[in-house]
C-alpha cells in the first residue's frame, strides 16, 4: 500500500528530475509524454483511491521513513488519506492533467519546453505532498515547495526582468506568510508537544479551553500562513503580478491548486479553529473584505488575465467566508467548483492570447464570438459558473456559502449582504469581459485556431463547470456536516436573483451603450477607476511602508557602518605612533634630557609612595 | 655560602679571559681575519663546552666563588647561551666583514671581550664584578659599533651609545654607592641582610635602588630611556646589532634578577610601582613606535623595547615571594627564547647585506618576494617573526605563555591587559613584513649568495626557535631547578 | 594512534606537495587530493569501528601523551560523534577546495596546495584537541597558512583583507589564552593539580563573577571567529579577496571552529555564566541574522553577498547554542554542516564566474542562464538551499533551531523568523542579478565542465540527503549535544525574554 | 682616627650635587668634548660617594671601588676621544645637534 500511495506524488517528482537532468537531450514529444503522462498516471492512481474511498470510507495511512526525530520532537514522511485528501487529490491531479495536456500545445514553440514541464511536475508533486501529509512539517515542505515552483514558473521567461521581479515578489510575499505559519507550528509544538495532525487535534480538544490565548495565537498565525499562500488581504498583492508567467501556469497554480492551499489548511485544522472563535470570525471578515476589494478591482481591469486574477482572489474570499462561518464542507465544495470554472476561464484566456499573438487587452479584442467558437463556449459557461447563474456548478457552491453565512449567529446577515454585493460585482465583471471580448466588431484577427490538445481540456472543463454542482463530496465524517441551511425563501430568491441582475446591467452597459475604443490611459478616466485599477493602491502602500525603507536602509549600510568603529581604533594607534615617533629627533642632548626626565619621574614615584 | 677557592666552578670566565689574551697574541703575531675568526670561534666553543660540562655545582643553590661571583645553574645556562650567541654573531659577520675594512682582526677580538664581560655579568653577585662585567661589555660594544670607519652613521651611533650609557653607568654606580653607604656591604646577599640596620632611612635606600634600576633599565632600553635604541641599532653593523639586542640585553637583565632577588629590595617603598610602570610603558611605547616603521632594523629595535617590557613583568610578579620562583623561571625561559629569535631576525639582515660598507639596505621593500627568491631565509624570517609575535609552535609562544602564567599567578590584571594590548598591536607590524615577503619580488639591487656555512647557521637558528617551541620540556625542567 | 595521524598526514602531505612542485607543477594537486582521500579513509574506518563497539567513555577515540608536564599540558586528542561529523565535513570540503582550484591557480602550485593542507591539519587539530593549550595552539596555527593563502593568491585588495582576518582572530585568541590560563590556575587552586586538560577543568565551581569574565574571554574569541554580529566585519573582506579554495575553506570549515568552540568549551565550562549571557548572545544572533541579510541584499559584489549570507546563517548557530535545549543545539550542529556545504558551493560558483568573467561585479553579469544553463541550474539549487527551502539541509537546521528556541525565547524566535523572509530577498536577488535578466549576447562563456559538475553533484546529493534523511547526522551528534543540554535545566524561560 | 670626621650625609650631598652638575652638563653642553667631561664629573661623583661610604663603614671596599671606577672611566674616555676624532672627520663638527643623521 505504501508504494501505491508514494507513487502518487512520486511519479511527477520522478519525471521532474528526469526532465531536469536530461531535458536538453530528449525530443519535445518524449518530454510532453513524460510531463503530462506522469500526472495522468498519478491521476489514475488517485481515481483508484477515490473509488476505494467511496465504497468503503476508511482512512488510509502510510509511513515511508522517519524524517527527523530529536529529543521529544519527531516528524515522519507519512501520508494520511481521508475524504478531504481524496477530494483535493482528485482536483489537483484531474485539473492538473487537463492543464498539462493543454500546455503541450501552448508551449510547443517555447525553447525551454522540458524545463517548463519539469517545474509543472515538481509543482504537482509538491501540492500532492501538501495535501497528503500526515504531519504539519511535511505539509510545510509541500507548502514551501509549491511556493518555490510558483516562483520558478512565474519567472519562467527570465529574460524580461519584470517577470523576474514579479516572481520574486510572489515568493517573498508568500514567504512572509510562511514565516507566520512556521511560528504557528512552533506554538503548536511547544504547547501540545506534537506536529502530527490527528494527535494534534485530539490533544487540542483535551487541554485547550475555547477562546484561550494560546489557541487564538496559534490559529491566528496559521491564518497568517493561509492568507499568504491563498492571496487574501493583506498578503494578496502578489497574485495580479504573478500573471507574468505562462497562462497554463496561472490556470494550475493561481486558480486551481496552490491558492487553495490556505483553504485546505484551515479546513484540515478546523478542530483548532473551532476552539478559537475569535480567529474564525477573523477568517470570515478577511474573506469578506478580500472578496469585495478584489471584485471591485476586477471591474476596471483591462488585461484579461488580471481580471481573472482578481476574480480568483475574490472567489477564495468566498471560501474563507464559508470557513469563517463554519460551513467547511461548502468551502471545500466551492473550492472544487471554482477549480473547474476558473481553470476553464484561464485556459480560455490562454487560447485567446495564443490565437491573437499574445494580445491580452480585452478592449482590443471584440467579436471573437464567431471566429473562436470553442473559446466563446468555454468563456460563456465559465462566466456563467463564475457569476453563479442557476444550474451551473458555481450556483450550488456559492449559494450554499451565502445561505450558511446568513444563518451564522450574530453578524450573519451582514456577511450575507456583503457576499451578495460581491456576487453582484462578480457577475458584472465576468459578463463585462464576455461582452467586450466576444461581442461587437473585431479589432484584431486571430491568426490560428486552437488545436485538439487545447480544445479537449476546454470542453471537459465546460462539462465539469456545468455538472460539477451535482458531485457530492465524500466529506461527511471528516468535516462537520453543515447540512442544508434553513433560511426564509425571500433570502433564497434574492440570492438567486442578484447575479441575474448583474448580467442584465453588464448587457446594458457593454452591449447597448457600446463604449468607445479602450479608455485613454490604463487607469480609466475618473480617479475612482484609477483607485480601483490599482487594487485600492495597496501595492503603493506596501512600497511606501516596507520596500523603499528596506532598500534605503540597505544602501546606507552598504559601506559596513560597523567598520567605522574599527577604523577609529586603527587611526588612534596611528596617532599614538606619530606622537611617539616625533620624540625620536636624533639629537643626543634631547636623549639625555629624556633620560633625566625619566629619572626624575621614577624618583618622584618613589617619594610619593615613601611614608 | 663560604666562598671557596674552587675556581673550576667559573671555568667559562677563565677560558674566555685566557682565550682573549691568546687571540690578542695571535693577532700581534700574524694578522689574518680568517685565522682570528677561527681562533675566536675555538675559544667560544671551548667556553661553551666548559660551562656545560666542567664545574657543575650540586644543582640548586649554586656556590659563591669569591664574594664577587655566584656559580649556579642560571649563570651556567646564560654563560653557555652568551657564548653560543657570540659564536653565531661571529659566523654571521664572516661575509659581512670584508666590505667593512681591511683590518678585520680587532672586530673578533672585541666580540670576544664583550662576551667575556657578559659572562662575568651572568656570574656577578657583587657590585664590583657587576661594574667590571658591564663596563667591559659596553666599552667593547662602543668600538664594535663604530667599527665601519668609512661610514658616518656608525660613528654617530657609537657616540650616542657611549655618552648615554656612560651616564647610565654613573647613575648605576651612584645608586650602588648610596646603597653601600646605607647597608655597609657590596655583595648582593649582604645588602639584603644589611637593610634592617640601614642608617640612611628607607627613602634614601629606595631612591638608591631605583637609581640602580634606572641605570640597568637604560641598558635594557626600557620605555622612558629607550630613545637611543633605534638610532644605535640602525647605525651599527647588522651582526653587532644582533649581539647588542640579545647578549647586551640579557646579561644586564640576569644581573638585575640576581640583584633584586638576592637583595630582597622589593619591599622598599615605590620599587615595585616603578618596575610596573616601566614594564607597562615599554610594552605600549615599543609596540606603538614599531607600528608604521618602514626600516626593518628600527622596527626590530622598537620590538625589542616591547619585549623587554614583557620581560619586566616578572619583577612585579616576583615582589610577592610566593610567586618568585615561577617569576624567575618565566624570566629565564623568556630570555632564552628571546635570544635566538632576535639573532635570527637581525642575522637575516646581515645575511641579506653581504659585503655592505656598513649602510645596510633594511627597508621592508628590500625583503619583498623573499619567499620565492630564497625559501630557506624566508622560513627563518617567518619563524623569527612568528616567535616575536608569540604565535604557537615557536619559542616566543612558550615564553609568552610563561609570562601569562606568572602574571596570572600574581593576578596582576593591569600588566596582563598591557601584555594583551601590546601583543595585539604587535601582530600588525610583524605581519606586514611577512606580507611583503610573500608578494612578487620587486626588482632591486639586493643580491646575495648563501654557501653551506651560512645555510647551516640559518638552519640551526630555525631549529632552535621551533625546537624550543615544540619540545620545551627539557629546558623547563632545568630552569625549574634554579629557583 | 590514528587520531594524531589525522593531523600529521595533511601536515606531511603539505610538505610533500611543496617539494613536488619542482618535479612538475601538476603533481601537488594530485598529492593534496590523495592526502584528503587518505585521511577521509582513516577517519571513516576508525570512526565506524569506534561506533560499532558501544564506547564506555564519552569519547569514541582517545589518545593522550605528555607534552609539557611542568604545566600539566598534554598532547590530548579525542574524537566523539560531533567532532567526527565536523572532521568529515572538513576533509570533504578539503577535497572540494582542491577541485575548485584545479585550474584556477596559475603560479606556485606546490606552496598553494601545501598551505591548503596545512590549514586542514590546523582545523583537524582544533576539532580533536582536548587540552586547552593544545586547542589554543591549533587555533592560532591554522591562521598562518590561511593568511598566506589570502595574502599570496588573493585578489586586488588581499593585503588589507588578510591582515584584518588575522588580527581579528588573533587578538580575540589572546583574550582566550588569558581566560585559559586563569581557568587553569583557578582549577589548580581548587583541585590541587595544575592541568589544562578539558576533563579536569569541567565542573569546577568557580566564583560566579570570575566565571563570567572567563566565559566572556572564550565567548569573544569564538564569536569573532563565528562570526557574531558586531565582530563580523573581517568576513566579507577575507572572503572577497581570498582565492576560491581559500573562500571554500574559510566559509566551509574555519567558521565552524568558532561554533565548535562555543558548543564544546564556552557553554560546558561555564554553564551558569553562559546562562546569564544567553539573552545578549541571542540578541547578537538575531541582529546577525537580520543585519547580515540586509547587507547581503545591498551588495553588488557576488562574493561579498555570499559572505554576508554566511554572517546571517551563523546568527542561527549563536541562537541555537544559547537556547541550551537539545532541539536547538542539534539544529546548530546541523546548520554547521549544511551551511558548510551550501556556502562552499556558492563560493565555487563565484570562483568559477570570476575565473570566466574576470569580475565579481553582479552589475556586469546578467542573463548568464542563457549562456551557461548548467551553471544556472546549480546556482538556483544552492540559492534555494541557502534561503532554507524545506527538503534541503539548511531548512532542517533552521527549523530545529527556531523550534528549540521558541520554548525558551518566543520573541527572539519571531525576530529570527523575519530572517526567513530577508534570506529569500537577498538569495533571489543574487539569482536575478547574476543569472536572470537580459543577457548581452556578444559574451561567450564556457559552461560547467565535467569536473565542476561532479563536485556540484556531490554537494547537491549531500544537501538533498541531509534535507530528507538527516537522522544519521542527528544521531551522531546526539551524545555530545545531550551532554551540553543536560548541564542546564532545559526549557527554562531565559530571564527577561518571556513571551 | 675613627672613620669620618664630617657626617656622611654632607659628603653624599656634595656627591649628589656633583652628580647633578654632571647630568646638567650632559643636557646643556652641545660640544661632544664637554659632554665627555661632564660624564667624567658624574663618574667621579659616584666614586666620591663610594669613598664616603667606605669611610663610614671603615672598610677598604669603598676605595677599591673608587679605583675600579677610575679605570672604567679611563677606558670609556679613551674610546670616547677616539670617537671624537671619527665624528670630526665624518661630520666636520663636534656640535652634537648637527649630528642627527639617524632619526625617525
Amino acid at each position: 500500500m505504501n508504494l501505491a500511495l508514494a507513487a502518487i506524488p512520486g511519479l511527477p517528482m520522478l519525471s521532474a528530475t528526469l526532465l531536469i537532468l536530461f531535458g536538453r537531450q530528449i525530443p519535445r514529444s518524449l518530454g510532453a509524454v513524460l510531463g503530462a503522462g506522469s500526472v495522468g498516471l498519478s491521476a489514475v492512481l488517485v481515481a483508484g483511491q477515490l473509488l476505494a474511498y467511496l465504497d468503503t470510507p476508511t482512512v488510509v495511512t502510510a509511513t515511508l521513513w522517519t524524517w527527523m526525530s530529536v529529543a521529544d520532537f519527531s516528524a515522519a514522511i507519512a501520508f494520511h488519506i481521508d475524504g478531504l485528501t481524496v477530494v483535493m487529490m482528485s482536483v489537483i491531479t484531474g485539473v492538473g492533467f487537463l492543464i498539462h495536456v493543454y500546455s503541450v500545445e501552448f508551449m510547443w514553440e517555447d525553447e525551454s519546453f522540458s524545463r517548463y514541464f519539469a517545474y509543472m511536475n515538481l509543482f504537482v508533486g509538491s501540492m500532492l505532498l501538501l495535501v497528503m501529509a500526515d504531519n504539519l512539517l511535511l505539509l510545510f515542505l509541500g507548502w514551501e515547495g509549491v511556493g518555490m515552483c510558483s516562483y520558478l514558473l512565474v519567472g519562467f521567461w527570465y529574460k524580461n526582468p519584470a517577470n523576474g521581479a514579479a516572481a520574486r515578489k510572489a515568493f517573498v510575499v508568500t514567504r512572509v506568510g510562511d514565516a507566520l505559519m512556521a511560528l504557528g507550528l512552533f506554538v503548536l509544538f511547544t504547547d501540545l508537544g506534537t506536529l502530527d495532525i490527528q494527535p494534534l487535534l485530539l490533544a487540542a480538544n483535551l487541554n485547550w479551553e475555547v477562546g484561550g490565548t494560546v489557541p487564538v495565537l496559534a490559529t491566528a498565525l496559521l491564518l497568517g500562513g493561509a492568507v499568504g499562500k491563498s492571496a487574501q488581504l493583506p498578503l494578496h498583492t502578489w497574485l495580479p503580478d504573478a500573471m507574468a508567467g505562462p497562462t497554463p501556469v496561472s490556470a494550475l497554480i493561481h486558480a486551481a491548486t496552490m491558492v487553495t492551499a490556505g483553504v485546505y489548511l484551515v479546513a484540515r485544522l478546523h478542530g483548532l479553529f473551532l476552539l478559537a472563535p475569535a480567529t474564525l470570525t477573523a477568517v470570515a471578515w478577511v474573506g469578506l473584505a478580500t472578496l469585495l476589494l478584489a471584485a471591485s478591482a476586477a471591474l476596471v481591469q483591462q488585461d484579461i488575465k488580471r481580471i481573472l486574477a482578481y476574480s480568483t482572489i475574490s472567489q477564495i474570499g468566498y471560501m474563507f467566508l464559508a470557513l469563517g462561518v463554519g460551513a467547511f464542507s461548502f468551502g471545500i465544495f466551492h473550492l472544487m467548483t471554482h477549480a473547474f470554472f476558473k481553470a476553464l476561464l484561464f485556459l480560455g484566456a490562454g487560447a485567446v492570447s495564443h490565437c491573437l499573438h499574445h494580445e491580452l487587452n480585452i478592449f482590443r479584442m471584440g467579436g471573437l464570438r464567431t471566429r473562436l467558437p470553442v473559446v466563446f463556449l468555454s468563456f460563456l459557461i465559465g462566466s456563467a459558473a463564475l457569476a453563479a447563474l442557476p444550474f451551473t456548478a458555481g450556483f450550488y457552491s456559492k449559494d450554499g456559502i451565502l445561505l450558511s453565512a446568513f444563518t451564522a449567529p450574530g453578524i450573519g446577515p451582514w456577511l450575507w449582504a456583503g457576499g451578495l454585493l460581491g456576487a453582484l460585482l462578480t457577475s458584472i465583471y465576468s459578463f463585462r469581459l464576455l461582452f467586450v471580448a466576444f461581442f461587437g466588431e473585431a479589432q484584431t484577427e486571430p491568426d490560428r485556431k486552437p488545436g485538439l490538445p487545447m480544445a479537449i481540456p476546454l470542453l471537459i472543463l465546460c462539462a465539469l463547470s456545468l455538472l460539477g454542482g451535482l458531485i457530492s463530496q465524500p466529506l461527511d465524517g471528516v468535516l462537520p456536516d453543515a447540512g442544508h441551511p434553513q433560511v426564509p425563501h425571500l433570502i433564497e430568491w434574492i440570492s438567486i436573483g442578484v447575479p441575474l441582475l448583474g448580467v442584465a446591467y453588464a448587457y446594458y452597459a457593454y452591449i447597448v451603450r457600446r463604449p468607445s475604443s479602450s479608455p485613454a490611459e490604463a487607469g480609466g478616466d475618473s480617479p475612482v477607476e484609477g483607485f480601483l485599477f490599482a487594487g485600492w493602491r495597496v501595492d503603493a502602500l506596501y512600497n511606501l511602508l516596507l520596500v523603499t525603507p528596506y532598500r534605503t536602509l540597505a544602501r546606507w549600510c552598504q559601506g559596513e557602518p560597523i567598520d567605522h568603529f574599527y577604523n577609529g581604533v586603527v587611526s588612534l594607534n596611528r596617532l599614538c605612533h606619530r606622537g611617539l615617533a616625533a620624540l625620536q629627533t636624533g639629537e643626543l642632548r634631547w636623549y639625555a634630557t629624556t633620560f633625566v626626565i625619566g629619572l626624575i619621574a621614577v624618583v618622584a614615584i618613589v617619594l610619593r609612595s615613601a611614608p | 655560602m663560604t666562598p671557596s677557592a674552587d675556581f673550576s666552578l667559573i671555568m667559562p670566565v677563565i677560558v674566555l679571559g685566557v682565550g682573549a689574551t691568546a687571540v690578542m697574541l695571535q693577532v700581534a703575531a700574524r694578522r689574518s681575519p680568517e685565522l682570528t675568526r677561527f681562533s675566536t670561534l675555538l675559544v667560544l666553543i671551548a667556553a661553551l663546552a666548559s660551562s656545560v660540562w666542567i664545574g657543575s655545582p650540586e644543582p640548586g643553590i649554586g656556590q659563591a666563588v669569591t664574594p664577587l661571583l655566584q656559580a649556579d645553574d642560571m649563570a651556567r645556562l646564560f654563560a653557555a647561551l652568551f657564548c653560543a650567541s657570540a659564536a653565531l654573531c661571529v659566523m654571521l659577520s664572516r661575509d659581512y666583514l670584508p666590505g667593512l675594512s681591511d683590518q678585520g682582526d680587532e672586530y673578533y677580538l672585541l666580540l670576544l671581550l664583550a662576551t667575556l664581560g657578559a659572562v662575568v655579568l651572568a656570574y656577578a653577585s657583587h657590585v664590583a664584578s657587576l661594574l667590571l662585567g658591564l663596563e667591559l661589555m659596553s666599552v667593547a660594544l662602543y668600538a664594535l659599533i663604530a667599527y665601519p670607519s668609512r661610514v658616518a652613521p656608525a660613528a654617530e651611533a657609537a657616540t650616542k651609545y657611549l655618552v648615554l650609557s656612560g651616564g647610565a653607568s654613573a647613575t648605576l654606580l651612584f645608586g650602588f654607592a648610596l646603597l653601600y653607604a646605607a647597608t655597609g656591604s657590596l655583595a648582593f646577599p649582604e645588602i639584603g641582610a644589611g637593610l634592617q640596620s640601614a642608617t640612611l632611612g628607607s627613602a634614601v635606600t629606595a631612591i638608591a635602588t631605583v637609581l640602580v634600576i634606572t641605570g640597568v633599565c637604560f641598558k635594557l632600553s626600557a620605555a622612558p630611556f629607550h630613545l637611543w635604541t633605534p638610532d644605535v641599532y640602525e647605525g651599527s653593523p647588522a651582526p653587532v646589532t644582533a649581539f647588542l639586542a640579545t647578549v647586551a640585553k640579557a646579561a644586564p637583565f640576569v644581573a638585575l634578577i640576581r640583584f633584586l632577588f638576592d637583595a630582597q629590595l622589593f619591599d622598599l617603598p615605590g620599587v615595585v610601582e616603578v618596575l610596573g610602570v616601566l614594564a607597562v610603558l615599554s610594552m605600549l611605547v615599543g609596540n606603538l613606535l614599531a607600528l608604521l616603521q618602514r626600516n626593518v632594523k628600527r622596527m626590530l629595535a622598537y620590538s625589542s623595547i616591547a619585549h623587554i617590557g614583557y620581560a619586566l613583568i616578572i619583577f612585579t610578579v616576583a615582589a610577592d615571594p610566593v610567586n618568585r620562583a615561577l617569576a624567575g623561571e618565566a624570566a629565564v625561559f623568556y630570555l632564552v627564547a628571546y635570544v635566538p629569535t632576535t639573532i635570527a631576525a637581525f642575522g637575516l639582515l646581515a645575511l641579506v647585506n653581504p659585503g655592505g660598507e656598513g649602510q645596510d639596505h633594511a627597508e621592508v621593500q628590500d625583503l619583498s618576494g623573499l619567499f620565492w627568491r630564497d625559501p630557506m631565509l624566508a622560513i627563518l624570517m617567518l619563524v623569527a617573526l612568528l616567535s616575536l609575535a608569540g604565535i604557537p609552535l615557536t619559542a616566543g609562544f612558550i615564553g609568552k605563555f610563561y609570562l601569562f602564567a606568572a602574571a596570572v599567578s600574581g593576578s596582576h590584571w593591569v600588566l596582563l591587559a598591557a601584555l594583551v594590548l601590546g601583543s595585539a598591536i604587535g601582530i600588525y607590524y610583524y605581519l606586514r613584513v611577512i606580507f611583503q615577503m610573500s608578494q612578487k619580488p620587486a626588482e632591486h639591487e639586493l643580491t646575495w649568495t648563501m654557501d653551506g656555512g651560512m645555510r647551516a647557521v640559518a638552519l640551526l637558528l630555525t631549529v632552535a626557535i621551533l625546537g624550543l617551541g615544540i619540545v620545551p620540556q627539557a629546558l623547563m625542567e632545568y630552569i625549574r631547578g634554579m629557583f | 594512534m590514528s587520531l594524531s595521524l589525522l593531523i600529521f598526514l595533511p601536515l606531511l602531505g603539505g610538505v610533500a606537495a611543496w617539494l613536488a612542485e619542482r618535479v612538475n607543477p601538476d603533481l601537488p594537486r594530485w598529492i593534496s587530493l590523495l592526502t584528503c582521500l587518505l585521511v577521509l579513509l582513516v577517519l571513516t574506518s576508525s570512526g565506524l569501528s569506534a561506533l560499532a563497539d558501544p564506547a564506555s567513555s564519552q569519547w569514541l577515540l582517545y589518545s593522550q601523551t605528555d607534552w609539557i608536564p611542568r604545566f600539566g599540558i598534554s598532547f590530548e586528542l579525542a574524537l566523539d560523534g560531533f567532532s567526527l561529523l565536523l572532521l568529515v565535513l572538513t576533509f570533504v570540503l578539503g577535497l572540494i577546495a582542491v577541485a575548485a582550484s584545479w585550474s584556477e591557480v596559475e603560479e606556485r602550485h606546490g606552496f598553494f596546495q601545501a598551505n591548503l593542507l596545512w590549514t586542514l591539519a590546523g582545523v583537524a587539530g582544533v576539532f580533536l584537541a582536548m587540552d586547552l593549550i593544545l586547542f589554543f595552539l591549533f587555533w592560532e596555527v591554522m591562521l598562518v597558512p590561511m593568511y598566506l593563502l589570502i595574502a599570496i593568491w588573493g585578489h586586488e585588495n588581499r593585503g588589507y583583507a588578510a591582515m584584518k582576518f588575522f588580527i581579528f582572530t588573533q587578538v580575540s585568541g589572546l583574550l582566550m589564552l588569558l581566560a585559559i590560563v586563569v581557568l587553569a590556575w583557578q582549577g589548580a587552586a581548587l583541585t590541587g593539580k595544575l592541568s589544562f586538560s578539558y576533563g579536569d577543568l569541567l565542573g569546577l565551581d568557580l566564583p560566579p563573577e570570575l566565571a563570567f569574565w572567563l566565559m566572556l574571554g572564550f565567548f569573544l574569541a569564538f564569536t569573532v571567529k563565528l562570526p557574531g554580529f558586531p565582530f563580523h566585519t573581517w568576513l566579507p573582506d577575507a572572503h572577497t579577496q581570498a582565492p576560491t579554495a581559500g573562500s571554500v575553506l574559510l566559509a566551509g570549515i574555519l567558521l565552524k571552529t568558532g561554533a565548535y568552540g562555543l558548543l564544546r568549551f564556552t557553554v560546558p565550562l561555564f554553564p551558569e555564566a553562559s546562562q546569564t549571557l544567553a539573552p545578549v548572545a541571542m540578541l547578537l544572533g538575531v541582529a546577525g541574522i537580520i543585519y547580515g541579510a540586509l547587507l547581503a541584499f545591498a551588495q553588488t559584489d557576488f562574493k561579498r553577498l555570499v559572505a554576508y549570507s554566511s554572517v546571517s546563517h551563523m546568527g542561527f548557530i549563536l541562537l541555537g547554542v544559547y537556547a541550551f535545549n537539545e532541539l536547538a543545539l542539534q539544529g546548530a550542529v546541523m546548520q554547521m554542516v549544511t551551511h558548510g556545504v551550501s556556502t562552499a558551493a556558492l563560493f565555487m560558483m563565484a570562483g568559477a564566474l570570476q575565473h570566466r568573467l574576470h569580475t565579481r561585479d553582479m552589475r556586469k553579469m546578467g542573463g548568464l542562464w542563457q549562456q551557461a544553463p548548467r551553471m544556472g541550474a546549480c546556482a538556483m539549487f544552492f540559492v534555494l538551499a541557502s534561503l532554507g527551502l524545506p527538503g534541503l539541509g539548511n531548512f532542517v537546521a533552521e527549523f530545529l533551531v527556531l523550534l528549540g528556541l521558541f520554548a525558551v525565547a518566543p520573541w527572539m524566535t519571531a525576530a529570527a523568523a523575519v530572517g526567513m523572509v530577508t534570506a529569500a530577498i537577498y538569495a533571489l536577488w543574487l539569482m536575478q542579478s547574476a543569472f536572470q535578466g537580459q543577457p548581452d549576447d556578444d559574451r561567450q562563456m564556457a559552461d560547467f565542465g565535467v569536473r565542476e559538475m561532479t563536485t556540484m553533484a556531490v554537494m547537491m546529493v549531500a544537501l538533498l540527503w541531509m534535507g530528507l534523511y538527516p537522522q544519521p547526522i542527528l544521531d551522531l551528534a546526539a551524545p555530545a549535544v545531550q551532554s551540553v543540554s543536560n548541564l542546564l535545566p532545559a526549557n527554562t524561560l531565559v530571564a527577561g525574554v518571556a513571551p | 682616627m675613627d672613620g669620618l670626621l664630617i657626617p656622611l650625609e654632607h659628603v653624599l650631598l656634595v656627591a649628589g650635587i656633583l652628580f647633578a652638575c654632571g647630568l646638567g652638563g650632559l643636557m646643556l653642553r652641545r660640544n661632544l668634548l664637554f659632554m665627555l667631561m661632564s660624564l667624567e664629573v658624574m663618574l667621579n661623583s659616584a666614586a666620591l660617594a663610594f669613598i664616603a661610604a667606605g669611610a663610614r663603614w671603615q672598610e677598604a671596599d669603598g676605595q677599591v671601588m673608587f679605583l675600579l671606577v677610575l679605570t672604567v672611566a679611563a677606558a670609556e674616555v679613551a674610546v670616547g676621544l677616539g670617537l671624537v676624532l671619527q665624528i670630526q672627520r665624518r661630520y666636520r663638527t663636534l656640535d652634537m645637534d648637527a649630528v642627527t643623521r639617524l632619526q625617525e
